[in-house]
């Protein structure tokens, strides 16, 4: 077993401990706690792989934003939150099964996969991914040089949508987080 | 930059080693004697009145949420900035539509008076 | 490659040298250099913190017209380590309630939120922990966790002042991070890199403070409020709060709070320093000379590198020992409603003038950036100058109202 | 350069799976979300194992098909979040309940 493998394992492991934590810690503040323990686990995996933006990017806008959010949301739902009450087994059981057969298909379709022994290809060696990315994300007509080579992908599209989206979340969000009699203030 | 990550992992390792030591060495040499009275929340003397883990003002939260969808638009612009310099004018104008329509969320909150703190 | 050009690398290449004639195998080798690098990192960073104690104490005494410590050594030099001997052997109170693990997690977080910004800040052009493509946000990455540090210090010690106070805080981080990230693209955009030894080598003819006086400003307001320091510091308002979210910390737990704001503080001066006034950089091409060649020695640009964070530093601690307390309201308004809007325009100015002047002669593209940043300063002074006079017109409008209307009722 | 494909599709299905249970099993509207949020972080992995195996290639030097599909989820994420709690709260505050089966405001 080399080095990496190892690191993989270690991650790896962390990750889906955490993850167990989450869906069955009693307290939900720790549940969220947990989350960051599995979201900072995933980055790691993201530095297995070398994309360092995404390290970066999960880090900021998970950890930094959408779990403190989550904090928030629970604390100011306190009153009942405090302690989720286990649920009956009559809806563990279901759930547990649904997810073992999910885990099974899965695991199914990946052994099936042809490429899945695959060993990740060297990195080009002057690869500036988040240039490239950022190319990739703004190139107009699919033509923008990135190196001098043509880009086969855009996504401008997707890019322009996604601000679109964001402000429609910020707005519906907003809309439904305040209450009428502050909506009517203003 | 697999060598600057795994540097950055090492490194984060021994950050978290290093404030131990002081933390352990108190642990070892500080004076340990606790009782109740001590030990109770510090309220300037006055007695604690209720759970300590209050229901909060809810504003907090709406100033959370859109710190979250501008955190998640403005971290979008970094791939941007580096990448306009390969690209043509055009792409500035794409980046100033993506800021506009995120000036259009703040512009939104501005009028609904949700900027205001109550 | 000598001891004197490149420190670092010559240290580890003896030390390859060293380990593999001893039999090791290289993974173990990279281990041990990148352990003893980021160790001798950090060792730094903590000795420098220790002084930065005596630094803040007496400079606070000399703004408040005080002595400041000067008992112990030659003009109180040795406090500090009597600071720490006091820290260690106090008593550690924890509170019955507290969520223990998380209670004793929040001040280790807190430091390690600070110490992590060293992984990447560059001394020197060849004295630097990581040089990673993506610095600027592990910079904010870094604040994150800070930011997680104070809410589960909040949280965990079971207090309703430190609940609040760190409610406040995050509140107040948060907001400024989005005028902090805005105003990060413009360096980014400058420099056409985000690691930042790329950004500092890109100002050796020309500082982007001067290209872009505004988003240095910005930047140092909005890492002022990112510190917690006066005049953002609501979190710890004694009249209101007592202490903020670490009131029921003592001993080393807080010290470690205590600590990590000093660094911190430090930290934020060498980013201002590298991001806007050329970092470890800094005679204008005087150390291409013939004659001057010896400035590029990086023992020589670590020294002007700390030098500048040290100013920097120093004008943070100004700003907190000569302002009042700011409100919340205010606070959250400063943000929302003016920093970050300017930051908006000013980011969109410069890349707009960037993109289209890129190919023009340097000093039409300097001069372009530095007189748009100018035209909109002018912009912004008149918008507040007038808003202010509407203000007072209608506080004139309604004080009269009132006086007229107790008139009536005499 | 060691570890295959397979490891990081595995993992990910596992922290699918784990995600589908805490959303399926639990009570609480909050923590239903956060099994959701497992999921989303198990299909981010999957895309950054396919951009690092099967979309870099020698002849091409940068697709970034993989990483771009990630950065337009981490959106969807944010924006999902959002709105998601924020439904949360406006339920909490009329019906002072956040157990998702306790709430049947579209019953009918």
């Amino acid at each position: 077993m080399t080095a990496e493998q190892g690191l993989f394992l270690c991650a790896a492991a962390f990750t889906l401990a955490s993850a167990v934590m989450v869906v069955s810690a009693r307290r939900l503040i720790h549940a969220a706690l947990w989350l960051i323990a599995v979201l900072s686990g995933v980055a790691i995996l993201y530095a297995l792989l070398q994309a360092s933006f995404l390290v970066v990017v999960q880090v900021v806008i998970y950890i930094g934003a959408i779990a403190v959010l989550f904090i928030f949301a629970i604390m100011l739902t306190r009153r009942q939150t405090d302690h989720d009450a286990p649920s009956r087994w009559t809806r563990r059981a279901p759930a547990f099964l649904i997810s073992l057969l999910t885990l099974g298909a899965l695991s199914g379709i990946v052994l099936a996969f042809p490429e899945a022994g695959r060993l990740p290809p060297p990195m080009p060696p002057d690869l500036d991914a988040v240039n490239a990315l950022g190319a990739a994300l703004l190139s107009p007509t699919g033509a923008a040089a990135y190196a001098g080579v043509l880009f086969h992908e855009s996504y401008v599209l997707p890019f322009e949508v996604a601000s679109v989206l964001l402000l429609a979340a910020l707005v519906g969000a907003i809309y439904l987080a305040t209450t009428e009699r502050r909506r009517r203030e203003s | 930059m697999r060598n600057e990550w795994l540097y950055i992992g090492v490194f984060l390792i021994v950050a978290i080693i290093v404030p131990l030591v002081p933390l352990g060495f108190a642990a070892l040499v500080a004076p340990r004697k606790p009782n109740p009275t001590k030990r109770l929340t510090y309220e300037c003397g006055v007695e604690t009145v209720g759970d300590a883990w209050v229901q909060f003002k809810a504003q907090y939260y709406i100033f959370a949420l859109v710190f979250l969808i501008f955190d998640v638009e403005t971290v979008f612009l970094f791939p941007w900035a580096l990448a306009l310099n390969r690209l043509p004018m055009f792409a500035v104008t794409e980046g100033a539509v993506f800021l506009g329509i995120l000036v259009a969320g703040l512009v939104y909150l501005w009028r609904k008076g949700l900027l205001e703190w109550q | 490659m000598n001891f004197w050009n490149d420190p670092l690398h010559f240290l580890a290449e003896q030390l390859t040298a060293m380990l593999s004639r001893w039999g090791l195998p290289t993974a173990w080798i990279t281990f041990i250099e990148f352990f003893l690098g980021a160790m001798a990192l950090i060792v730094f960073a903590m000795a420098l913190d220790i002084g930065l104690v005596w630094v803040e104490r007496k400079v606070v005494a000399r703004f408040q017209d005080r002595l400041g410590p000067n008992r112990l050594g030659p003009f109180g030099l040795f406090q500090p380590v009597a600071d720490i001997i006091k820290m260690v052997i106090k008593e550690d109170i924890t509170p019955a309630t507290a969520d223990k693990f998380l209670y004793n997690l929040a001040p280790v977080l807190a430091a390690v939120a600070v110490i992590a910004l060293w992984a990447i800040l560059p001394l020197a052009s060849t004295i630097y922990g990581a040089d990673l493509n993506v610095g600027l946000l592990y910079v904010i990455a870094a604040g994150a966790l800070g930011t997680l540090a104070v809410l589960i210090a909040g949280w965990a010690s079971r207090n309703k002042f430190a609940l609040l106070g760190a409610f406040r805080m995050v509140a107040s981080l948060i907001s400024y991070e989005i005028p902090m990230v805005i105003v990060l693209l413009v360096p980014t955009l400058l420099a056409g890199t985000m690691s930042l030894r790329g950004i500092a080598e890109a100002q050796r003819s020309i500082w982007f403070a001067l290209l872009s006086p505004l988003a240095c400003l910005i930047f140092l307001i909005s890492a002022i409020a990112e510190l917690g320091r006066a005049p953002f510091d609501l979190h710890e308002a004694e009249s209101e709060i007592v202490a903020g979210y670490h009131i029921e910390y003592s001993g080393m737990k807080f010290g470690w709070f205590y600590a990590a704001e000093l660094l911190h503080a430090f930290t934020f001066g060498g980013l201002l320093a590298i991001l806007f006034f050329g970092g470890y950089t800094g005679f204008f091409g005087l150390e291409k000379l013939p004659a001057f060649i010896w400035l590029d020695n990086p023992f020589v640009q670590a020294a002007v590198f700390l030098a500048k964070a040290m100013v920097g530093y120093w004008v943070i601690m100004w700003v907190k020992y000569s302002l009042p307390r700011v409100r919340i309201d205010h606070l959250l308004a400063f943000n929302w409603k003016f920093l970050t809007p300017l930051a908006l325009v000013v980011l969109v100015s410069t890349a707009i003038l960037h993109r289209a002047l890129m190919e023009a002669p340097r000093w039409q593209y300097g001069m372009a950036l530095w007189l748009a940043n100018l035209v909109i300063a002018w912009i912004t002074i008149e918008i507040l100058r007038v808003q202010a006079r509407r203000q007072r017109r209608h506080q004139r409008a309604a004080s009269q109202r009132q006086q007229t209307a107790q008139e009536q009722t005499v | 350069m060691s570890i295959p494909l397979s490891w990081y599709l595995f993992l990910a299905a596992a922290l699918f799976c784990t995600g589908l249970y805490g959303a399926l099993s639990r009570r609480n509207a909050i923590a239903i979300l956060l099994g959701v949020e497992l999921m989303l972080n198990a299909v981010n992995v999957n895309l950054i194992a396919f951009w690092r195996y099967l979309d870099l290639r020698p002849n091409d030097p940068a697709p970034m098909n993989g990483q771009a599909f990630a950065v337009i989820v981490f959106a969807v994420a944010a924006a999902e979040v959002a709105v998601g709690l924020a439904l949360i709260l406006s339920v909490y505050r009329r019906r002072k309940t956040v157990a998702a089966d306790e709430v049947n405001l579209l019953k009918w």
